[in-house]
């Protein structure tokens, strides 16, 4: 579990439209690696094609490479359903299966991949991962109701426990907190402190006061200008991306000049 | 709640006064609609009583006079954008009300007349060894379940793989075309395709090859378009959001298609899968060819002919015996009976849906 | 937990999942089997309709040749499938802003729901109502429309004294058609983004003109690919039509006499059963001539469609 | 329900036979099938009123055991039917009357002529109360109101019968060829036997032909014949055939008849439908045959002639012509 | 133009479920009036209250009083068109009609209340509404062209060209860049200043940067926790409020202790 990702030199395209210029970064594991920019600056984009869901778009494409445990994960031969196996995903809406109950949620990507697993040994797995969620004790009585009965934030760490339950060995998560109301962002803040002490996290986000409070390293992505690629500007750890910025398109975001 | 009106510096300037929003207009009397409604009513009795009284003459006039009427007094008291507004609205009733009417002739005429011969024995008794007065249709309900269930299980796979291939993996040409000519297909004249069923199965096994399963493959004929479309549309509606969700978790195409695509999609797809079932049980004319007709119950669709209400309702209306009243209130019966199928299709359909859809709340 | 190397080292030979090819294939055969269907019915109605080109005019019915025979055939069967239209889909339009922008939700949904009902009343139904209920309530409007606008050719008359006439028949069809358009114009009524509703209505629109700037631009490809499909279904309509419609004479406009063209589908639910020989080529050479009208309207309204969505575009 | 109660002693025929053609003859057809199967529970006779045309081409392409038709064979088909028969069996198993029907208020029974018939259909008389009808019809008050004629819009075997009659009878005024395609167009025109009915019920001043059996209560028109109005009746309509003459060498077992509608003998209804079963000689299973075989004779009995009238209105067959058809009907299955 | 808005007392509901409570504030006229607050505490359910679009969701309604020009817009009589008239909103998504061109996109709004406009009069409003969303040299050789065909930003500037054309007293913007790049951000910012100087303009922003950049006056908006209603914490001149808040939430929340 949590592996180190080492990015070289990648351009990301929409078909013929370079959305993302020459991004490289090492993500460090068991640390929590934040993204910041403004909007369209391809932050969603890049972080997407750290686990291959990028190429789920018609047309799109990346050049580069994305290392994992020495292996490229865009070399030929490579499966994108054995990275995704890796390198599990959350996004930014809750999305729980909606005709799925708790349970069968967090079971999903056991079920999906497995085929015959023990029902006892998936109990395990399934209270295993809620705890890991922080959810176990709000669910505990109703595994058995669907999940989009649950509250926004209690959906969204569900969509948690599912992405852990396969064991993934880094979790990306584009902007979590934003459809969430103040509790519930705190809930799933605490959460990614823990999980960090397992997990390679990467995680976007527009609110700079949580890159801030949460993350170990920060990368700011800035672009041009409409239609310009976006690129990654710097990246380092917090503290010094967030006192001691060395470009001033990155002092200026933060201190809130623009964005 | 804090101060949200402390003292604080002198605002800017406020407006020069006289310039005043003007937000209450002349409005319309609440009851207005009710009274013009019965204004209308009672004028177009009036006149309707005049010239010799119809009732789709009364109706029309209550319709113009009301949306008239309530045009010009909106107009005089509410302005033009207003009365247009009003006039559109009673437009809009008007044209759903007129369309409820046929629908409601239709239903009252099959139940009046089917009323006659809706009993046990209809339900029980086949036309074998009858002549004149009695017998049932039986062989025709049975024979109209297992050519349209066979129909549905033809089509409803191919269907809705086409429909999987149009969203999930088609591009380029060749889903184009399938797009294309699935809208063509919908087009084929329901007797065109009881013809080539038939003489595909000439062709294949025989001369007079007529059978359930012939009757069967003409109905798909007209059933596959349907099913696609409408499973089509359906698919279209799972949020990406979900597949992305399922691909996330290291989960192969084909699974997350079968296991979330599907299932999140089956609401919908069964209610247009039962219109498409609907839409092909009463199918007369190709069923007249493929499927023939015979007096017996027969359980065989792929062993000698088979009735179907449509045909057994056709021709008892078509070619009755003397007197003519037995067969045409049996014709009657047997189209009531294949509504009531219809409608108990379209309520299975909905609680399928209901049972189903994904559940927004607990 | 394997790593991806090693998965990868496997994948170095075929690792594309059997499972998701076979799925793929499935569904893209199922896909080619339609198409195959459709070659099949076209190559079917091809060859049986063949020794109606080339036979002898006099040996086709009417004794003028094919082309004399069909003709008539066609301009009736579009006669009735464009009154059909020109009446069933303006209705179906308002129809379908009234379940989604004025009926009440509840009642809305109960309404689209008895309007479905409509579309799956069989045709043979609709087609002894159309002659036993429908046909006699035409007769004090058409013999209205005979004696004040009979100088319009539509209402020439004489009226039919029993009301099957294209009038009816144009209405029945309308009557059948009409759940169909309705049902793909409301989904794309409902489909119209919030955003756009919205908008005009924060520019101090009235429910009218929301509906004029933001719903109908919107609807306006699917009101015409419903009207399409509605059209197509009143093509090849059979029953109802041969049941209803008093088909007796040559190309005529007149919409309420006794003399009609008879439709194509409908002219071989009346002739097949007691026809033989090149009779029943021409019949199949008609339903092919159906076939490729049915064909060149598709090719129209996606070409309509088309042209259309450079300016209805991104959203 | 009614299907289990019956089978199973193992008495009588069992298996099935499929005939498919006229329209004409299904109701009589319903009761042969009807009474045939009750002496042989375990037997299943299907008929399929599928039209005369696609009755004669299913009997000749093998496709149905026996078959119904309106019009005996003819030409290239009787070739093919003699081909597939060995020994081709043709007859007339029903006659039934075409009743010209009409509604005009306060008019019940009117007289007309073979030649008014045909103006009548022909659109050359257009009001009730034109000289031609009143002169045969001395004492009846005839409205002016407009001829509406009524005919089939489906090919049909009552059509050919009627315009057949109306040529022979009348040529000089109907110009038309014989035809199961009403050739007149602009007349109201309606599907099958029960369209024509109720489209003479529904308009004013309408007239049509329709099988008599249906015709029901509307107004009757006696046919002049000779000099005399004949109305339709069952024994009037099976003279016809009596009178007529059997075409010549279309085979020994081929009974088919050139109608004689022009006779002017006393008491005959000349506007019959005469409709004509067909079978074979030899069938590749000879089962079928024999089933076949004791199915025409059941509808050739003198029972099987008066269920078809009771139930279908037809006019039975008289015992001299029956005993005459006897040796074809033991022909059919005879060879194999 | 530019006209005070004073709110008393106001409840907002969607059906049963009371999402705002109890707001009273007083709109000036001519300044930028910000709200901020964290994700689900009402802001957008606020002002969509303001010009009567509140109530075009099925089953809610509000209670209390929205006074402008001592004219309650919630008073029995009150035609909630001719409220949205004079009270004109601006959405997060920049939305232009896809069916129109640029020129129609500006014309709309006039288009509806008039019966008949001069060709040479539209043409100057039209004119003079871009220039105003400074949008006017950017757009004025393409004024035929569908106004989906632009970026983000000046669809955007041409949505609040389309809601002045019409001559609004009140604009109301929901979030209006939180779809842009910082670029486009700027031309909005830039634009809203010079349209205070004739309107008044109440704003939603996620973004405290931005509150703090542009508005006279910012209102904090704050939520008990999930299916709790949200309260207007407290409001005042922007300096007070992001220098010395009142309420120890609201400084919680402008320092990114959460949100
Ligand atoms: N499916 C797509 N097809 C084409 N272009 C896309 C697509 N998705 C995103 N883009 C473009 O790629 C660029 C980067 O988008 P992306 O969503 O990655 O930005 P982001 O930083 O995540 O923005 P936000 O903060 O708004 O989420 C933008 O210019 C966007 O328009
Ligand atoms: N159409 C609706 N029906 C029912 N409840 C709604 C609806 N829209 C919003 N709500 C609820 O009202 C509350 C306030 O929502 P609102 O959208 O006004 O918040 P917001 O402050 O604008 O949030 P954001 O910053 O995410 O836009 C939330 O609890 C939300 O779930
Ligand atoms: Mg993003
Ligand atoms: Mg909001
Ligand atoms: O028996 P018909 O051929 O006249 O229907």
């Amino acid at each position: 579990m949590a592996k180190r990702i080492e990015v070289e030199d990648l351009d990301i395209y929409y078909g013929s439209f370079r959305a993302v210029r020459n991004v490289s970064m090492t993500i460090h594991p068991r640390a929590i690696t934040a993204l910041i920019g403004p909007s369209g600056c391809g932050k969603s984009t890049y972080l997407r094609a750290l686990n291959r869901m990028h190429e789920l778009i018609p047309a799109a494409r990346v050049e580069g490479r994305v290392v994992m445990d020495e292996q490229d994960l865009y070399a030929p031969g490579v499966d994108p359903v054995d990275v995704r196996k890796h390198v599990g995903m959350v996004f930014q809406r809750p999305n729980p299966f909606p005709t799925m109950s708790v349970y069968e949620n967090v079971a999903a990507g056991l079920r999906l991949n497995h085929k015959r697993i023990r029902k006892s040994e998936l109990d395990g797995i399934v209270e295993e991962s809620l705890r890991g969620a922080n959810l176990w004790e709000e669910v505990k009585d109703r595994l058995g109701k669907p999940g989009s009965g649950l509250s926004g934030g209690q959906q969204q760490r569900l969509c948690i426990a599912r992405a852990i339950a396969v064991k993934p060995d880094v979790l990306l998560m584009d902007e979590p907190c934003s459809a969430l109301d103040p509790i519930s962002t705190h809930a799933i803040e605490d959460l990614m402190a823990e999980l960090k002490e397992n997990y390679t996290i990467v995680i976007v986000t527009h609110n700079m006061q949580q890159a801030a409070r949460v993350s170990n390293y920060t990368g700011f992505f800035n672009i041009g200008g409409t239609g310009e690629p976006g690129e990654l500007v710097e990246i380092d750890e917090t503290p010094t991306i967030f006192s001691t910025p060395t470009h001033t398109d990155t002092e200026e975001y933060i201190s809130g000049r623009f964005g | 709640m804090s101060t949200p009106t402390k003292s604080r510096p002198a605002p800017p300037e406020t407006d020069p006064p006289g310039d005043s929003t003007r937000l209450v207009r002349g409005s319309l009397p609440r009851r207005a609609s009710w009274g013009a409604l019965g204004a209308a009513t009672l004028v177009a009795a009036v006149v309707a009583a005049l010239t010799g009284f119809s009732v789709t003459l009364f109706v029309l006039l209550v319709v113009v006079l009301y949306t008239a009427g309530m045009y010009v007094w909106s107009r005089s008291a509410e302005g033009r954008r207003k009365a247009a507004d009003r006039a559109f609205t009673s437009v809009v009733t008007s044209a759903f009300l007129i369309a409820l009417t046929p629908l409601i002739s239709v239903v009252i005429t099959v139940i009046s007349r089917g009323a006659e011969r809706f009993d046990g024995k209809f339900f029980s008794y086949s036309m074998r060894g009858v002549v004149g007065d009695g017998g049932g249709a039986y062989h025709a309900i049975t024979g109209t379940l297992i050519t349209s269930g066979l129909a549905t299980l033809m089509s409803v796979p191919i269907g809705l793989a086409t429909a999987v291939y149009l969203v999930e993996y088609g591009r380029g040409r060749l889903a184009k075309s399938i797009t294309f000519f699935v809208d063509v297909m919908t087009g084929i004249p329901s007797i065109v395709a009881g013809l080539f069923a038939y003489a595909l199965f000439t062709l294949v096994f025989g001369a007079g090859t007529i059978n359930g399963f012939a009757g069967a493959v003409a109905l798909s004929v007209l059933m596959i378009p349907i099913v696609v479309r409408s499973s089509e549309e359906m698919i279209k509606l799972v949020p990406d959001d979900l597949r992305e969700a399922a691909f996330a978790l290291g989960t192969p195409k084909w699974k997350v298609i079968l296991r979330v695509v599907l299932p999140t999609a089956v609401a919908g797809i069964s209610t247009g899968v039962t219109l498409a079932i609907a839409r092909v049980v009463g199918e007369t004319a190709p069923l007249l060819i493929a499927t023939g007709t015979t007096a017996s119950t027969n359980f065989n669709p792929f062993s000698g002919q088979m009735a179907t209400l449509s045909v057994f309702s056709y021709y008892e209306y078509a070619s009755p015996g003397v007197p003519p009243e037995p067969y045409l209130a049996r014709a009657w019966t047997a189209a009531l009976t294949l509504m009531l199928i219809v409608m108990v299709l379209n309520l299975v359909a909905r609680s399928i849906s209901l049972f189903f859809a994904p559940k927004t709340r607990s | 937990m394997s790593s991806i190397g090693q998965d990868a080292v496997q994948g170095r030979r075929a690792r594309k999942r059997p499972a998701d090819q076979a799925f793929r294939g499935i569904t893209t055969g199922a896909g080619v089997l339609i198409l195959v269907v459709l070659a099949g019915v076209a190559a079917f109605l091809l060859i049986e309709a063949w020794p109606a080109f080339v036979a002898p005019a006099e040996e086709i019915p009417g004794e003028g040749g094919l082309v004399l025979y069909i003709w008539p055939l066609v301009f009736g069967t579009l006669l009735a499938a464009a009154l059909a239209l020109v009446l069933a889909a303006p209705l179906a339009v308002l129809i379908a802003l009234f379940i989604t922008h004025y009926a009440p939700r509840r009642l809305a949904q109960l309404l689209g729901y008895v309007i479905d009902l409509l579309a799956a009343v069989p045709s043979i139904i609709y087609g002894l109502w159309g002659f036993t209920v429908l046909a006699p309530a035409t007769l004090t409007p058409t013999g209205w429309l005979a004696e004040n606008l009979g100088f319009i050719p539509l209402f020439a008359g004489p009226a039919s004294t029993t009301g099957r006439t294209m009038f009816t028949t144009a209405l029945v069809l309308a009557v059948m058609i009409l759940p169909i358009i309705t049902a793909v114009i409301r989904e794309a009524f409902l489909q119209t983004p919030k955003l756009y509703e919205e908008a005009a209505l924060a520019l101090g629109a009235t429910r009218l003109e929301m509906i004029r700037t933001a719903v109908l631009p919107f609807g306006g490809s699917s009101i015409l690919s419903g009207s399409m499909l509605g059209l197509g279904r009143a093509l090849g309509e059979t029953m109802a039509v041969a049941i209803v419609l008093s088909a007796s004479g040559g190309i005529t406009f007149n919409l309420i006499s006794s003399g009609n063209p008879a439709t194509i589908a409908a002219n071989i639910a009346l002739e097949f059963p007691e026809s033989s020989g090149v009779a029943i080529d021409a019949l199949i050479a008609s339903g092919l001539v159906l076939f490729a009208i049915t064909l060149v309207v598709n090719m129209i309204a996606r070409a309509v469609i088309n042209r259309r969505t450079d300016f209805s575009g991104a959203s | 329900a009614n299907e289990e109660s019956g089978s199973g002693d193992g008495s009588g025929l069992s298996g099935t036979i499929d005939g498919a053609g006229a329209s004409s003859q299904e109701a009589a057809q319903q009761a042969w099938r009807a009474a045939f199967s009750e002496k042989n529970p375990d037997l299943t006779i299907n008929y399929s009123p599928i039209g005369s045309g696609g009755g004669r081409e299913r009997f000749v392409s093998g496709a149905s055991d026996f078959g119904g038709t309106d019009a005996a064979l003819e030409g290239d088909e009787l070739s093919k039917a003699k081909e597939r028969c060995g020994d081709l069996v043709e007859l007339p198993v029903y006659v039934s009357p075409v009743a010209v029907s009409f509604n005009l208020e306060g008019v019940e029974k009117l007289n007309l002529r073979p030649a008014t018939i045909a103006k009548i259909f022909n659109q050359q008389i257009t009001e009730w109360n034109a000289p031609e009808i009143a002169e045969a019809n001395p004492g009846v008050d005839l409205p002016d109101t407009p001829i509406t004629p009524v005919n089939r819009s489906d090919e049909s075997g009552t059509t050919e019968n009627f315009t057949d009659y109306l040529s022979t009878a009348a040529p000089n005024a109907w110009p038309h060829e014989v035809s199961g395609d009403w050739p007149v167009p602009g007349g109201e025109a309606a599907k099958g036997t029960s369209g024509v009915k109720s489209a003479i019920d529904a308009g004013q001043g309408t007239i049509g032909y329709l099988d008599a059996s249906q015709a029901g209560d509307l107004g009757q028109v006696a046919v002049g014949v000779g000099d005399e109005f004949v109305s339709y009746s069952p024994e009037a309509a099976a003279k016809v055939l009596e009178v007529s003459e059997r075409k010549k060498d279309q085979g020994e077992h081929v009974f088919a008849y050139d109608l004689a509608r022009d006779t002017t003998e006393s008491g005959t209804y000349p506007i019959v439908l005469v409709s004509y079963g067909m079978a074979c000689g030899n069938y590749e299973d000879a089962e079928t045959g024999e089933l076949v075989r004791s199915y025409f004779e059941y509808i050739l009995s003198e029972e099987g002639q008066r269920k078809a009238a009771d139930s279908a209105g037809s006019a039975p067959i008289s015992q001299a012509l029956r005993e005459e058809l006897r040796p074809a009907v033991e022909a059919i299955g005879a060879n194999g």
